[in-house]
């Protein structure tokens, strides 16, 4: 654990808070998906419910506007809101508008935001983690004392992209921060079926590898042992691997219907990931004994995330469709 | 005669060529415990067993190398991409490993594997997962590679292929997995039809002439085909009768049928999917003028999809790819109208 | 004006980009301690150090995602393949990542990278290491391709490479990287000749009419422009006057320049060393005859390479690619002779 | 070690006689190589000297008549003849003959023998890995008490499909032995500039398969551990991974000159390698002590060695090039 003595609690108080509007995003968007074609949205729509406190704690202990940038997998409206993204533009593009950050082409796989250092969420799994390894270069490069971050899930971890590149960080000591969401399963495949050997971290001992595991429900975990990380990654850089235990609440994306679920998941299991394992009820329990989250409060936020993703809502149903000129834009620089 | 769905077609084929051949073995992301990504392989685990319905981890690489190294000692492996797109991070070993194995030992091994899943253009599933890539597989010697428009294609195509002693790339079109056939017996009666008859097969290398006509023949392959088919019955309604001719594989090609067509209609338009520049159409076209250079009364017309990665909006994507219409105004384009 | 090799022209070009931009750097397996495999980064880790001259791995996915990633944060990677053949194992990187991060993203990021490598038929490198895979990249929107087949073109686009702001494949022939000036200079008076200012460059999407002619237009790029000039040399002696267009870059492509000449000499042979089918020249020799239908006189002549994996034996190496005289043969057969 | 209690040990001589046989072939290819034109050889050329023991002594502890089987990578003569290959097809094949193995169009990267159970050497550093899953699964699928052996190099190790495979091959049983030939170099690189953690023992631990380190030069060591393992592998089918430590005395391949080979290591290491480490060597002596070899057979088997190699290289001389109708055959089946 971290070896600072005592939590800047107002701090938490805000990813507390930045926790809720990721979540009340996210249901809206469940809930809008029957009504998705109205919306502009389609594709395979990834929701982040149940993970928040890993995007949150993490970028949050990045510097973003000092040059700290991250890059994800298609799993990725936390990471855009968590880094303080504008949700009008981030539901926008997740509805296909003009007013989207990647403009409407990119989708919900496909959420960035160059000027919070956000270099994307990528659709292939894997895709993104030799990218991470440039990134880090680059700081490297320029001497920059920076981080980047990684986002990737369990099931990346067999592509052997993800090999390649964490041979290569550790070879050229490159300041990234792999950050394995481990959610137990991909799709429909759990870790059990699918890794050989289900300590993931060994994957990475296996290339001399710092590494950490971290519970991903706990909002003051993650962030302590991530600032502390960061703090040495920027000392002196190298790459750290650390392995985010967490889980997902909804389908894989919105095709895993409750049906196909059943294939690989009770719905038990999910209602006791939900009771003993939220990190937004785990957070306000420890705030609330702490004495700066009141009910008052909680309930102010609730109803602010909740205006908050109504009104990104609105502001994409109200916004209009790429202009069909743009098709062709954006092809080349 | 049974009315099939093209994602029907593609489980009937594979239930059948496992039943008659217990060396068919189907690997793949989610073919088993979830029943397919897609449903095709639904209940096949528990039909089979795990030896012969095999779960894979997110390795493509892993999935081929599985395939090929099987065939090789004897197996017949059926490899679901989950996406043909997917294929990419693994294409080495397709065109590098699979389709040369034979040529450069000589003729001493055969590798009679399929790869097949859904390809091309979804449902707002943008740059990554939207491509119809065929010409990458089509453009290598040692592979084969069949892109079927109807369920009875669908259907026969996947026969001849898990019987054929060579890699075989098997593109379904996505956007055809569901398509109702009602729906597309309206656009062509019949055309949802599948003979029950489990030793029916379609050659490779035998063009389709799905409808006659006489003034201008309409080229296709997967998805395009039906385009096509949409455009002949628009032109019949203006009076111009449109041969629509459907390619049905691309390695083998068959370019006798669509000259044969040709040589009476004179005039053709080729329709692809994905982006036209170095595509399957070049190919088609370049034949056409080579071949028929003194029976085209018109330059051939290509119509294609726009040279842009797939872009995610509803509206964006729509106007993408070809639609029928598309098709009519370059079929006019043919008669001067 | 200095007379170069091919691969003399690559050195050069890298290096004077590399002492004029401090941002670009090169990685690759041994480019760095080991002097380069095919020599071309000599001296450049003693020059620039190892972070500007990287020595990597056996992986090309990193080595590409390396490239990717760095160029997203501002820099200029070139990224070495050691040979072209290579980068399929990491073909994922380039097709679903490079080509598209820039239009998927809405345009708020641009890759400036340069891949970069050997290519085409070698000395019996056999099937996996003699292609010449310049299709699966220029079918690709988002991608630029470019073919040099002069030491002067060689260094000018691999300039022009270096400072655009997209992702650049470039093809390098292994057959001509070692070819002597005076060989060169006997093809073609002055062919070996590179300009000596540092900001010489050769922009994209021009092709060049190395050879000015009146009855038939060759068209070639990379090894093919070489076997064109030979093929127009020997035409000449039979009274043959044919122009030779070298393409230069595959995308952009430049039609226009090809088209001029045939509107001139009314019959083109189009000839390109790797597969035919569904290969570059498909793409040019379609584009021709829709184009220019009215213009020409004769079909136009595809010459390509036979369409199997690249044998190893000498003697059927050397049939495997055209030859200059497979392309008098066809500049002939357009002239009905 | 082995338990066996005493060794058979004019198995040994005959696989002294084989590591013979191999070396002479390869250095008269080393030698001819300055008239490789008027032979017909090209490409590439990478020679086995040094490695011999691990193809005699792995290869001759599987039963190939009995469906064992091995597939390769390109540097692969040795392979060929260890399993009793003819040595003129294998030297027609590395003149691009029509006699030559594949027919003249595979050469020397790319030799096989299906009637052995040699499944090829391939060129893509990595790229056979993944095959060999196949072949395993293949014999895990019809119940077939059989191994598979998988050759490659320790450059393999960082390509992806490596690490795509030995986890699928865990995961699923597969009898294949993973015989990583570790010569300490991958072309010019070094295993300290190109794996992060240098003990390449762990990669497999990561993925909780079976292993163990031999030494390559050890014929004896090589055998004895491998049929035991064999053996194991057959009755209860499962995946290992074998570390050889060996060493490669010519250049990579043909290109790599003395003088480009002295960007990397010195001639002094070499001629160590060669003095101290040579697999032929050490049979030798502990054979002659053993007193199953006397200077008379060594003699005898070095001149008939050398009269085999003369004989192959005569044979594919005398033999004609493919035929040019033969460009258009195989390419289908
Ligand atoms: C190379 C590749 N193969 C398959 C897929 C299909 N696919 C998309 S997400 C996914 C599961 C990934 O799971 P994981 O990495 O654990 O992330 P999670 O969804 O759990 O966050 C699969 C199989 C893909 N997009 N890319
Ligand atoms: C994917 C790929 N990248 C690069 C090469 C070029 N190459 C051929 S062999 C080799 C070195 C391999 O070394 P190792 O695996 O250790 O085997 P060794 O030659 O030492 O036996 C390289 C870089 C290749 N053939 N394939
Ligand atoms: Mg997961
Ligand atoms: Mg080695």
């Amino acid at each position: 654990m971290a070896k600072k003595p005592t939590l800047d609690l107002t701090k938490y108080v805000r990813f507390y808070e930045q926790m809720v509007y990721i979540r009340e995003f996210e249901e809206l968007i469940g809930k809008e998906w029957n009504n998705a074609a109205a919306h502009g949205m389609g594709g395979y729509m990834h929701l982040y419910s149940g993970e928040e406190a890993i995007a949150v704690g993490l970028i949050g202990g990045m510097d973003l506007s000092a040059g700290d940038c991250f890059i994800g997998h298609y799993r990725d409206h936390g990471y855009a809101l968590a880094a303080g993204s504008d949700p009008g533009e981030v539901m926008a593009e997740i509805c296909g508008k003009a007013t989207g950050c990647s403009k409407g082409k990119g989708g919900s796989m496909h959420i960035c935001d160059a000027a919070r250092g956000f270099y994307g969420g990528y659709g292939i799994v894997g895709g993104n983690v030799p990218i991470a390894l440039g990134l880090g270069w680059a700081l490297k490069y320029r001497n920059q004392k920076n981080v980047c971050a990684c986002f990737f899930g369990d099931g990346s971890m067999n592509q052997g992209a993800f090999h390649e590149t964490l041979n290569m960080a550790q070879l050229y000591k490159v300041p990234v921060i792999f950050a394995l969401e481990n959610n137990g399963y991909a799709m429909g495949t759990s870790i059990e079926r699918s890794h050989a050997n289900q300590n993931l971290r060994s994957r990475v001992d296996s290339f001399a590898m710092r590494s950490v595991t971290i519970n991903g429900q706990d909002i003051f975990e993650v962030h302590e042992q991530m600032s502390q990380i960061i703090q040495e990654m920027k000392e002196d850089p190298h790459p750290v691997f650390v392995e985010f235990k967490t889980y997902r609440y909804h389908g894989h994306g919105a095709a895993d219907t409750p049906v196909t679920q059943s294939t690989y998941r009770t719905r038990d299991e999910v209602a006791r990931a939900k009771e003993e394992k939220d990190p937004i009820k785990f957070a306000q329990a420890k705030l609330i004994d702490a004495g700066v989250l009141t009910n008052e409060m909680i309930a102010d936020i609730q109803a602010r995330a909740y205006a908050s993703a109504e009104a990104a809502m609105k502001f994409s149903d109200e916004s209009p469709y790429p202009d069909p000129s743009e098709l062709i834009k954006d092809v080349y620089a | 005669m049974a009315r099939l769905r093209y994602a029907d077609a593609i489980s009937s084929a594979l239930r059948e060529e496992m039943l008659a051949d217990d060396r068919v073995f189907i690997a793949g992301e989610e073919v088993g415990q979830y029943l397919g990504t897609l449903g095709v392989t639904s209940g096949f685990l528990k039909e089979f067993g795990p030896m012969r319905v095999v779960d894979t981890p997110i390795s493509e690489v892993g999935i081929l190398g599985l395939g090929i190294g099987s065939a090789m000692a004897g197996l017949r492996p059926v490899c679901e991409m989950m996406r043909m797109d997917f294929a990419m991070v693994a294409y080495d070993q397709v065109i590098n490993h699979a389709a040369k194995i034979r040529y450069m030992f000589g003729g001493q091994f055969k590798v009679p594997m399929v790869i097949r899943g859904p390809s091309g253009v979804g449902r707002q599933l943008s740059a990554q997962h939207s491509q119809s890539l065929e010409v990458l597989f089509a453009h290598v010697p040692g592979l084969k590679v069949v892109v079927p428009a109807t369920p009875a294609d669908m259907k026969g195509l996947l026969k001849t292929a898990m019987r054929d002693d060579n890699p075989v790339i098997v593109m379904e079109a996505l956007r055809l997995y569901f398509e109702k056939p009602d729906v597309l017996d309206a656009i062509l009666p019949g055309l949802s039809e599948v003979p029950d008859d489990p030793d029916f097969t379609v050659p490779f290398g035998q063009a389709n002439v799905l409808r006659v006509g006489t003034d201008v023949t309409l080229i296709g392959y997967s998805t395009m085909t039906i385009q096509c088919l949409k455009a002949a019955n628009i032109l019949a309604q203006e009076g111009i009768s449109a041969e629509v001719v459907d390619l049905r594989t691309l390695l083998p090609l068959d370019m006798a049928t669509p000259i044969a067509s040709i040589k009476k209609t004179h005039r053709a338009v080729v329709v692809q999917e994905q982006w036209g520049l170095y595509g399957c159409a070049a190919e088609i076209s370049a034949q056409i003028a080579e071949r028929a250079f003194h029976d085209l009364d018109a330059p051939v017309q290509r119509v294609t999809g726009a040279f842009v990665p797939m872009p995610y909006a509803r509206n964006l994507e729509n106007i993408s790819f070809p639609s029928e219409h598309d098709i009519v105004i370059a079929a006019k384009r043919t008669l001067g109208r």
